[in-house]
């Protein structure tokens, strides 16, 4: 049985790969790098959103993970390019796979950190908490000269992955395409299971859940690790998209933006970051090619869809969310 | 004499000045429920706080089937087999009635690490779930998200729970609060069947209950047990009466 | 009447709630609003204080219309309410949740703190920290200080220790007894009854049947609240 | 390193966490105090500063500016409670993330609309002018410590005003229930309305006064916003006490992280390594103080009133 | 063949005032002109490498550009022009010049139109070799603040009192300010561009200390003075060009920018100005598509520019005259920087040996 949600998402999913398509069919590779973009934004957000949308953890700082997958991809590859040794005799790599393994761990990793110690806070103690680790990392970056500091990093050929000519635009684009779609089957599953409930039921009532015999900080730290390694991976993507890898990518913007983007197309739903990170990219795109006052119209867009679409897009589209 | 399946003794916690329990000692004996009533602020509640580990004591110790649980968690603490309501309800609000108690079936099955098995597709966790929601009569709301049950239904959701979770003991804090006649009626039938499964340590202000189905009563004033018996000593102590029955007796 | 409300419908989201109630308190009388769990009452009591605005019906107090009037005017023109669940605000002290909903009239601080001298004890407390009972009494005394000419009490005497409920019940008494209309739910029929003058009984969103408490009969209270 | 360097860096700090407790102390009532996620906290502070700076470029009068801008960041403020936030009370605080982003955008391109691209000019009154000695010889500007006295003003008030009216006593009780707040006769969308405008107002002052410092500019307002988030979680949201030394503590770490770090670094590797390293340690210093203290009190230094 | 441009540039947010001035500078050139074979897309970056990037693939993409252009900041700089030179694209940067891009890395697309980012730093340690003993060096902690501190002690031979890396984006100095007091300094060099030189520029002249202050051009540039007011009296610095450059070309220049916009041109307008002059007189000659040639044409950099002598080096930045500027009040009370001497005579930067094309 599909239900108005399911229908949205679908209609989504083949929108996403269909215009791409069609663009580069006619000739318009440009659109098919902007829905690359949107592809890798919805990653990063789906990441967040299995914390933010699930566990309730409003994380302010998801740029660090963001921003640590994106500098994973970027100092592989330059190790790999210029063939000096990196850990233990290394030199690095430009395999994709490998890279996107690395990005994971370096974020995850970093995430059950960063966790272990924001999540003894919750509320708005947490939002602050992470962004305060998320901009040590970003000052970290800004001044640290081996890798560029704030002038940023360049991938100077895109990495590669076996079989697959990554310099088309296409190509790449199918590739975060299918790497969305598999990290949302990944949140379906998640949602849906004991570990989702329990995450999903923390969120609404922690004491309840201590009570019934789980323990929420476990819980959490794994949910916000997962989360982590998530956007970690929507990092590195997005170094290969744009080349290039700068602090920029960490700073608290990015973050802001991650969370707009779920609010955007509806927290906690499955599309929800897709959904905005759609729109997102789309007003950005559009707006700032009508006026050189684009970010007043974005404003007042996003305005608007808060005021007036209560539960962000899907929620305009599907109504309000269900918990079986 | 059965070993006590709950052992309290020489529980002291204070707020600032504040003795909330002065050295409170009881126990729990298998099969029976035992009420403990008191003034509002003797410290009842905070007591239970204590035992279920959301409050630490500040000195005493705490047994369960024999085990010292006093240092650990809320959540170790449920899983060796305390079940409890709350005074006022908690549950996850936008889960329905089914999926509260599921929640807790899941955490008495074991691991909550698993990620990828829907939970609705578990039958397992679905036909006990809907066991115990018979049992406190809500199997016909069990699709209504928590946020939408009136408040009776709330706390028939709650014993739900605390039955899921196969206690050995289980603590009720005013499980007839909110309920009507009817329901309270139900409810003390219910609970005398309950005790078989678990004793009780029952917290209530409905006299009518506690002298309906208490074994023993203890009595709690300004955070001290002033008197413990049976029903009719209890009844007949008049420091009791003064304290907290008045004419109710 | 100081209250009538005749017909209210109203409802959550989607899902009705109300059916059609209809309800009158006259100038110091004391009504009981009876039923099942679940049947409504809340519901009626949230939609005549306009939290829970109704659909349909009307709402009257002392001849004022209150439908469409904010919560805030609804409370100034006279209700003042003690809330299923005591909802005292936990950040604020005893002291603070009384000032914070004080308005000019009889009753004042040092009158509450003679009704509840519990709360007089814990004036400096955070409201959160207080015990079950301890909260109820202070919602009692929050109401009180409005000085409103109509109390409803939704389950006041819930989890209250059998001692401090007769201290309340008395405390209603006397309320009515200088000119207070109330309004009030409670699952303790014997306690309730003697209090009433006249009863109304809900049931599935509908008021079924009123009278007075005499007129409440033993096989009455069995099909309506399975006494 | 001489110790009446060490003091007068001490000083330094004290007052940069005056400064900032100006800046944040809208916040602290909005935020701290009324619960409401406001990101556009920043902009009501860019926009006293730009009312200041053009009244005063326009009438030659720095008061004047001053007082234009409590007026025009209190209605600025006003009209954006009565639009927008108004219909976010009972909403989740995301969505209050989500609007108020949308208005720091809004502001900051309105802004630029009004007076173009270039930073303003905003120069302190005549009477603020100049520094004055210092017992044991150091020189103080006259219009630093014009700001402590503003600062001190502003948090005595707020004090008073949150812990000891009966209107802060609604502002709280507002906070953790609006709709028990109103069915007890308090008119809680108008006191919101009035809370918001007075909280926008001391943005508004605050960047009109610490703008005389700085520069004018749009997007002055961002580096505030997450300045004063910090200030206030330190301290425990919703203490005005808090606030006020969540601000003095930023202020004397990172003041004096600025200028001991590199000297203490300065020990082990050569100076322009020092200052390098010291720097960017400096600049990571505050992130890490929050982060320890939260770590250590996951409610900050001083909890309003908590159980 | 026409030639198409896109210019990314900031025109929003805080840096927004620099890239008008680009904008506004090239434009001017381009319409003084008059060559309708000539077209400019002109898009907003937001001073985010990220969306300068986006802009950079439409363009390129999407639009078939042939030169990239107008990017005030080093960051964004380097998040675009090395792919772009790597698409075949020509970059003429009209600011940003970071050193990574002048040596080893130098590009035969890439072409730089202002400077070098380390030159107008390396003019000032030349000037205080002259009256200071010990100075007092400051600037924010990241490349460009870390180059300029490099490159002013690249000529200054005296004593370097105390080396100062304050936080990107910081507003508040007092701590900084106590330094330089304490220092025993006899000259002050800060590099604070934008809204940080303003703040400081203010609170220094309320502190009571008097050290003289120096920095590079743009911290006393003209979109800035205005907002510093009479605290910026007085302060030296270097640059290429200042309004009250006595020379036909520059005069003219100054009339036009101010007849076409009602304000005075900053260092920027003129760098853009100048790289727009560079296009279009290659673009009279050659043909964009065929780069060997069209590179040939930009190289030889046949312009008039405002600021006097100009060519490029080996490395495709300047060789140019860099001069001593004071703050000053011209008789209309309008803050202003007066050229005092020349301080390099055809000045080379230090990268360019490194660059081997
Ligand atoms: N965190 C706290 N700080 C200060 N006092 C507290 C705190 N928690 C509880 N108290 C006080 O301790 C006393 C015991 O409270 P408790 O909730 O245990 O009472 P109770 O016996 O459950 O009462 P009731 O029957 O009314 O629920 C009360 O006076 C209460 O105000
Ligand atoms: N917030 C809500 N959302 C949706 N439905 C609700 C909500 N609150 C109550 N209901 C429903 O409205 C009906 C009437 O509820 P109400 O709370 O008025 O009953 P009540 O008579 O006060 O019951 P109780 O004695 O249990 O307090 C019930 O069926 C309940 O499930
Ligand atoms: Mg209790
Ligand atoms: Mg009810």
């Amino acid at each position: 049985m599909l239900n108005r949600e399911t229908i949205a998402n679908l209609v989504l999913a083949a929108l996403l790969l269909a215009v791409p398509l069609a663009a580069n069919a006619f000739g318009q590779p440009f659109y098919v790098t902007l829905a690359t973009r949107v592809a890798i934004l919805a990653l990063a957000a789906a990441g967040l959103n299995l914390a933010l949308g699930l566990g309730g953890l409003v994380s302010f700082g998801h740029a660090a993970f963001f921003g640590l997958g994106g500098y994973a991809a970027g100092i592989l590859a330059t190790h790999a390019f210029s063939g000096d040794p990196l850990l233990f005799g290394w030199t690095g790599t430009n395999q994709m796979p490998v890279i996107w393994l690395v990005a994971m761990l370096v974020a995850g990793l970093v995430g059950l950190f960063i966790g272990l110690i924001s999540l003894r806070t919750s509320g708005v103690y947490f939002i602050m908490i992470t962004l305060a680790f998320a901009q040590m990392v970003y000052y970290f970056a800004i001044s640290w000269p081996a890798y560029g500091g704030e002038d940023g990093l360049s991938i100077l050929v895109r990495n590669q992955f076996p079989g697959v000519n990554t310099m088309k635009p296409v190509s790449f684009f199918l590739i975060c395409y299918g790497v969305l779609i598999t990290a949302l089957a990944f949140f379906v599953l998640v949602r849906a299971s004991r570990f989702g409930s329990a995450l999903q039921a923390a969120r609404q009532n922690e004491v309840r859940v201590a009570t019934v015999g789980i323990a929420p900080y476990r819980i959490r730290l794994t949910a916000f690790a997962v989360s982590a390694a998530i956007t970690g991976l929507a990092g590195a993507l997005f170094a290969d998209l744009n080349r290039f890898v700068s602090p920029s990518m960490l700073s608290w913007h990015m973050s802001g933006e991650l969370i707009v983007l779920i609010i955007l197309g509806g927290t906690g739903r499955l599309f929800g970051p897709l959904a905005g990170a759609a729109l997102f990219v789309v007003f950005e795109y559009v707006l700032g090619g009508l006026t050189e006052r684009w970010q007043f119209f974005l404003g007042l867009i996003l305005l608007g869809t808060v005021l007036f679409a209560r539960g962000g897009l899907l929620g305009l589209l599907a109504g309000k969310a269900r918990h079986g | 004499m059965a070993e006590p399946v709950l052992e309290l003794s020489d529980i002291v916690k204070s707020f600032g000045a504040l003795r909330a329990t002065d050295h409170v000692s009881l126990d729990l004996k298998p099969g029976e429920i035992h009420a403990l009533i008191g003034p509002n602020g003797a410290g009842k509640s905070t007591l239970i706080h204590q035992i279920c580990g959301t409050l630490r004591q500040d000195s005493g110790t705490i047994r369960l089937a024999g085990r010292d649980i006093g240092h650990l968690g809320v959540a170790e603490r449920s899983r060796l087999g305390l079940g409890r309501t709350f005074q006022v309800s908690s549950l996850a609000p936008e889960f329905s009635a089914l999926r509260n108690v599921m929640l807790a079936v899941q955490a008495q099955q074991g691991s909550s690490f698993r990620f990828f098995k829907p939970v609705m597709r578990d039958a397992s966790l679905i036909d006990r779930s809907m066991a115990m929601l018979e049992r406190v009569g809500l199997q016909d709301r069990a699709r209504i998200p928590a946020a939408e049950l009136s408040h009776g239904e709330r706390r028939q959701l709650e014993i739900a729970i605390a039955l899921a979770l196969n206690s050995k003991a289980f603590l009720l804090d005013e499980p007839m609060a909110g309920m009507g006649p009817e329901g309270s009626k139900v409810l003390t039938g219910f609970l005398d069947t309950l005790r078989q499964e678990a004793p009780i340590l029952l917290v209530e202000h409905d006299m009518d209950a506690v002298f309906a189905l208490a074994d023993r009563i203890s009595v709690l004033v300004y955070g001290r047990v002033i008197a413990t018996g049976t029903v009719e000593e209890i009844r007949r102590d008049p420091a009791v009466r003064t304290a907290y029955l008045g004419d109710h007796a | 009447m100081l209250l009538d409300v005749s017909k209210i419908e109203a409802s959550y989201g989607a899902s009705q709630a109300l059916f059609g109630v209809d309800l009158a308190v006259a100038e110091g009388e004391a009504v009981a609003l009876m039923g099942r769990n679940g049947m409504g009452k809340t519901t009626t009591i949230r939609a005549i204080c306009n939290l829970n605005p109704p659909r349909a019906g009307s709402v009257r107090l002392g001849g004022t219309d209150l439908r469409g009037k904010p919560s805030h005017r609804v409370a100034k023109l006279g209700i003042g309410l003690v809330p299923e669940g005591r909802r005292c605000f936990p950040n604020l002290t005893v002291h603070e949740n009384l000032v914070a909903a004080a308005r000019p009239g009889a009753w004042t601080l040092a009158r509450v703190n003679d009704l509840f001298p519990r709360l007089a004890e814990r004036h400096a407390q955070m409201a959160r920290s207080l015990s079950g009972g301890e909260q109820q009494m202070l919602a009692i005394g929050r109401a009180l200080m409005t000085n409103p000419r109509l109390l409803i009490l939704d389950e006041a005497t819930e989890g209250l220790a059998p001692v401090i409920r007769q201290d309340i019940w008395a405390a209603i008494r006397k309320l009515k007894a200088e000119g207070l209309s109330i309004l009030v739910v409670d699952k303790t029929l014997s306690e309730l009854l003697p209090v009433a003058d006249r009863c109304v009984i809900l049931e599935n969103g509908r008021s079924a049947w009123h009278g007075t408490p005499a007129e409440l009969t033993a096989d009455l209270q069995d099909r309506y609240l399975g006494v | 390193m001489t110790l009446a360097l060490a003091l007068e860096q001490l000083l330094n700090g004290l007052q940069l966490g005056v400064m900032l407790f100006l800046m944040a102390a809208g916040l602290t009532l909005i935020f701290g105090v009324m619960g409401l996620i406001n990101l556009a906290h920043g902009s009501l502070y860019m926009v006293g500063a730009f009312a200041c700076a053009a009244v005063a470029a326009a009438t030659g009068s720095f008061w004047l500016g001053l007082v234009a801008s409590l007026a025009c960041a209190a209605a600025a403020g006003a009209i954006v409670e009565l639009l927008v936030i108004r219909r976010l009370y009972d909403r989740d605080h995301l969505d209050q993330v989500l609007a108020t982003f949308a208005l720091i955008l809004m502001f900051s391109e309105g802004t630029r609309w009004l007076f173009g691209s270039f930073p303003l000019y905003l120069d302190i009154p005549p009477l603020l002018q100049g520094a004055v000695a210092l017992p044991g010889g150091a020189q103080y500007p006259v219009y630093r410590l014009a700001i402590i006295a503003a600062g001190a003003l502003v948090a005595f008030g707020l004090y008073l005003l949150i812990g000891k009216t009966r209107l802060g006593m609604r502002i709280r009780a507002g906070e953790s229930d609006r709709e028990m707040i109103g069915a007890l006769g308090v008119d809680i969308r108008t006191l919101y309305t009035v809370v918001f405008a007075l909280g926008a107002a001391l943005a508004g002052l605050a960047g009109a006064m610490v703008g005389a410092l700085q520069s004018v500019q749009v997007g002055m307002g961002e580096p505030v916003l997450i300045l004063a988030f910090v200030v206030i979680v330190i301290g425990g949201i919703g203490s005005i006490k808090g606030a006020l030394l969540g601000a003095l503590l930023v202020g004397v770490v990172d003041t004096m992280g600025r200028f001991l770090l590199p000297q203490m670094l300065a020990l082990f590797v050569p100076p322009s390594q020092a200052g390098l390293i010291g720097g960017a340690a400096a600049s990571m210093l505050i992130y890490v103080m929050m982060a320890i203290i939260l770590a250590m009190k996951p409610r900050g230094l001083f909890p309003a009133a908590h159980a | 063949e026409p030639v198409k441009i896109g210019m990314i540039t900031t025109l929003s947010g805080g840096g927004a005032g620099l890239g008008i001035d680009t904008r506004d500078g090239f434009m001017l050139a381009i319409k003084q002109a008059g060559n309708s074979e000539i077209e400019v897309i002109t898009e907003d970056d937001g001073q985010k490498p990220e969306l300068a990037v986006q802009i950079a693939d439409k363009m390129i993409q999407s639009d078939q550009v042939d030169i990239l252009t107008g990017i005030v900041w080093s960051n964004l700089l380097m998040a675009v022009a090395p792919s772009a030179v790597a698409q075949g694209k020509f970059y003429v940067s009209t600011n940003a010049a970071p050193a990574a891009l002048a040596g080893e890395n130098c590009n035969p697309l890439y072409f730089n139109a202002a400077y070098q980012n380390d030159n107008l730093h390396e003019a000032m340690g030349e000037y205080a070799n002259k009256d200071y003993k010990k100075m007092f060096i400051m600037a924010p902690n990241y490349p460009a603040g870390k180059d300029s501190l490099t490159g002013f002690k690249r000529f200054y031979k005296g004593e370097v009192a105390s080396e100062v890396y304050t936080q990107v984006g910081q507003t508040d100095y007092a701590a900084e300010i106590a330094q330089i007091r304490a220092s025993g300094a006899d000259g002050v060099f800060v590099f604070l561009p934008g809204g940080m030189g303003i703040a400081f520029m203010k609170q220094y002249a309320q502190s009571g200390v008097d050290t003289p202050i120096m920095g590079p051009g743009f911290s006393f540039s003209q979109d800035v003075l205005p907002a510093i007011g009479d605290a910026a009296l007085g302060a030296k610095a270097s640059g290429q060009w200042a309004p009250d450059f006595d020379t036909e070309v520059s005069k003219k220049f100054l009339a036009d920018f101010q007849a076409e916009y009602g304000r005075l041109p900053s260092i920027y307008a003129v760098q853009a100005y100048d790289a727009a002059q560079l296009i279009i007189s290659a673009a009279a000659k050659a043909d964009v598509k065929d780069t060997e040639a069209f590179r040939a044409e930009l190289l030889k950099a046949d312009i008039q520019s405002p600021r006097g002598d100009f060519k490029f080096n080996t490395n495709q930045h300047p060789i140019q005259d860099i001069y001593l500027t004071e703050v000053v009040k011209g008789s209309d009370g309008v803050l202003t920087n007066k050229t005092v001497e020349k301080i390099f005579d055809d000045h080379e930067d230090a990268y360019a040996k490194d660059c081997k094309m």
